[in-house]
């Protein structure tokens, strides 16, 4: 049973990491991690908030295989592709890419430059079970700024509308 | 058909049964029915967002937090309860292969005691495939027409006449989102990104002519509003990620800025998607904060319930919250505020009213759905 | 976070608890646990296989509070009504019942006598999430005992063949 | 179109990219594209069944069982690889409104590789909505031909046109379930609740006469046939709840009973869904076992899997297994045998052969799926 488990933590905690930072600290970490469970333990320990480099962080274990703490997702909201049989850049094969897409303007720890990361919905089938879902958000807005917001389906211009998964493709640096 | 198919498994099962003298000695016989509606008392409805496949609503008992039931809507919904309660609106899409194919964007009016189908027709299927919120469903104030948003991703409102069921229209809304009717009228208001309030007024066939637009109200780069916006005291109250309310009067030709309340302190911000509820018996908004706001935590989950007495733009209260990320409130006197976590959750809060208002949670249940995304009540 | 894992735990193990009980004898409780999770911990401590009286066990707490223990479920492959807005004899509001079922034949404990259950699906609407699956299949037989088969949608002759729950109607004493 | 809404959101874009001679400096502007193909190598295929909605199809590496991609398919689904592993082949049921309305029965072929589709084609709506099983989706011997099970509950097999893809006729089968092609020509074989294996042979319309049916084999009632059947030196191997193998000679005009085999012993069964899986190179069959069987406990996860000789008719190897209720072999001289376990976790074996034969679990990779129900290798 543990699997079925396992799976959805994955896939829903990285969901609300992003979000919970901030209730963590207020709460502290003992009582928020006891009322939500225990595996976001390393997300919630008081680690920077978005964006820092992943590699950077390489010794922390946990946070080094959180997709969602990648410097570039830092305005992503969808499953990850290199969890869904793609890549960070590439859709999975028998997919298609969206025809449009929302842009975030994310810091690179290495060159402490922004750069602008367009993401990019992979369409035409079914979420990945047990894919991480990342939901980060820095500089989203609501629909009337729509090429920087994410709670909608980018597929949405595709023939073929279904949902599968995210990609983010770092198209230059930023002003 | 059916009664034939009856026919032949009956045969399996008779053939089966002792003699009928044998059942009066033990277990009686009994028999299968549907149950006609759920029962009589408060209720609340649930969505859970399907990214891929059916949103379910669940339906719960509104004191105990029981469920009483469940409809079934398609892709990417959202819904709205009709002010008078009677009818239990929702927009979703259908594809035809489920993940690809032909889509068909529907309309469903639901009866929120029976939980079954009073009107379902199709609009176009322009209809944003968006995150559940109440701006992009609605109906005016006389229920006649829905106002769906519209993504393509260009954006436009689609007026639907809501006792026909029929799609009447598309009004493009180029550069907003969200519509939110007239109190009374044949118009609606949108939220634009340059940083206006547009008001646009229909005629019986849904077709638009200009839109009457406000002067630049607020700041979308620096302070920007939420979607979610509150009808209080005849105008449209909306909130910024920074925490101030932005109330629009929107009865003129021309939405005007009637004032701005910033009602945080620092370290503190609204969070969530639909994060803001209004009691009118109470004159009361209850909007869900989060601490140490940075750029990017605007949907995070709540820590507090705050309250805002909207008499004196004044916060009376600040409740703890359990990590809810969209909330509801009754329309009775005394208020229960009904809130949904990121986690599938659902809780109930009585509400204290007087010179501070205090939200206590009296129930709560977990895991109810996947990902609820908005919460409505039917009292 | 363990509100998702409680209500899937729930959803799931019911499903797999009939069957996994030989599987617990075979490897003890405690390494079966260990490989399974916890929660299953009453169903398989070894006590009566199916069927038995739900209400008989009431003092064992969790076994009391599992419908598929339940006697009259001895054939059941589904989501129990009662937990989806119905009853046990009764579909949830907005639903349809089966024009077609299934049928066990389940020994009532209170007067060991055999009765014809009949197994009807409620239809039209989804799955309730969280509701209880359950997986017993005394009797059961492949396809070429269409009456007797339960790993089929018996919304199959309906007008909407949506499969949402399934009822278990007591029809009478077996010969 | 959507080269107007490339156009319109390149403006937001690009209007904020700086001069393009600071791309040189840091990271440089990538290029968003689709993977053509899976990865070269062995690969696994493990249906997700659908209740409601999608049965997914996730793809595997056949060496350490990560995930390669996936497949969507509608609900109530089986699969079926083509002999020559070039097509996987599924049925399922599209429902347009998910949970009700008209149904699509449809048939894909997919691209085992590029996990595209090669074809897709509706067949009549009566197809079964069974749990998926090998005996429900079968091709004919030279792949022209696919048997579809049908259940109103009144059961019958279509007949489609692979290569055209069209549905043909269908053949009404009452009281029958299953079909498996025969090695040549156009027939197949299916197991009746009366006892007997009928076989009915289709003419190029996809219509049949009446069938040939054998003696009664075996009792549905004491000790019924599993549907599941594994084509074993040209003959239909079928195996009971109680463990004994049934092998049908079903080459000859009128199937018979070539000879049983009792394979178990006391306090041992079979148990599962798709619980055989036979390699022809080492002549070996692998089932799935579990112990202290009783009335119900057919479909139990399998606490070990057994190895059967064929040529000798002899368990030549008992080995742990995991809780798995379905599973396959490679056709390759070292088999190789994945199996999946009722809680989504999907298992791989290494086989020792010889005398004794020995499986040892190389891989395990949990939670791939929700509700897995039949597996499938390329190689």
């Amino acid at each position: 049973m543990s699997r079925i488990i396992d799976s959805l933590l994955k896939r829903f905690d990285k969901a609300v990491e992003a979000n919970v930072r901030s209730s963590a600290r207020s709460y502290g970490r003992r009582s928020f991690l006891a009322t939500t469970g225990t595996v976001l333990a390393g997300a919630a320990a008081g680690l920077p908030i978005l964006p820092f480099d992943r590699r950077a962080n390489a010794a922390t274990g946990d946070e080094a295989a959180d997709p969602c703490s990648y410097w570039r997702q830092c305005a992503i909201d969808g499953f990850v592709c290199e969890e869904s049989g793609g890549s960070i850049t590439q859709c999975p094969p028998g997919t298609s890419t969206s025809a449009v897409s929302w842009v975030g303007t994310c810091m690179n720890p290495d060159d402490n430059k922004n750069y602008l990361i367009s993401y990019n919905d992979c369409c035409g089938k079914q979420a990945v079970f047990g894919a991480t879902f990342c939901n980060n958000n820095k500089g989203e807005r609501p629909g009337y700024r729509m090429g920087l917001y994410n709670d909608i389906n980018w597929c949405m211009a595709n023939t073929d509308k279904g949902y599968h998964c995210t990609v983010s493709i770092v198209m230059g640096q930023a002003e | 058909m059916k009664r034939q198919i009856h026919a032949v498994l009956s045969v399996v099962v008779l053939s089966g049964l002792a003699a009928s003298g044998a059942f009066a000695q033990g277990v009686e016989p009994e028999t299968l029915s549907v149950m006609e509606r759920i029962p009589e008392g408060p209720h609340v409805y649930v969505m859970d967002f399907g990214i891929n496949g059916a949103s379910p609503i669940y339906v719960l008992n509104g004191d105990d937090l029981s469920l009483l039931g469940s409809i079934t809507t398609g892709t990417f919904a959202t819904m709205k309860m009709s002010d008078d309660k009677s009818t239990l609106y929702s927009s979703s899409a259908y594809l035809r292969r489920y993940t690809y194919g032909e889509v068909e964007a529907v309309i469903h009016a639901w009866d929120p005691q029976t939980l079954s189908i009073k009107k379902e027709f199709t609009v176009t299927p322009k209809v944003a495939q968006a995150l559940s919120q109440r701006g992009t469903l609605n109906a005016s104030a006389d229920g006649k027409y829905l106002l769906i948003q519209n993504a393509t991703p260009a954006t436009s409102i689609t007026i639907a006449d809501a006792v026909e069921g029929k799609d009447l229209a598309e009004i493009p809304t180029p550069g907003c989102w969200t519509a939110y009717p007239s109190v009374e009228g044949m118009s609606f208001t949108t939220l634009c990104g340059d940083g206006t309030v547009a008001k646009y007024t229909y005629d019986a066939s849904g077709k638009a002519g200009q839109p009457a637009k406000s002067d630049k109200i607020f700041d979308a780069d620096k302070d920007p509003l939420y979607g979610d916006a509150m009808r209080i005291d005849g105008k449209l109250v909306y909130v910024s990620y920074g925490g101030t309310l932005y109330v629009i009067d929107d009865s003129g030709e021309k939405p005007t800025l009637a004032k701005t309340v910033p009602f945080t302190e620092e370290g503190w911000a609204p969070g969530g998607y639909n994060l803001m509820a209004y009691n009118k018996p109470t004159n009361t908004l209850f909007i869900l904060m989060h601490s140490e706001p940075f750029d990017g935590s605007h949907k995070a989950p709540a820590e507090e319930i705050w309250a805002i007495d909207m008499a004196t733009d004044k916060v009376v209260g600040r409740s703890e919250a359990h990590h809810e990320a969209s909330l509801t409130v009754s329309a009775t006197d005394d208020p229960v505020v009904y809130a949904i976590d990121h986690m599938g959750g659902v809780h109930r809060y009585a509400v204290e009213k007087g010179d501070k208002v205090t939200l206590t949670q009296t129930a709560s249940r977990e895991g109810v759905t996947m990902f609820p995304t908005i919460v409505e009540a039917d009292f």
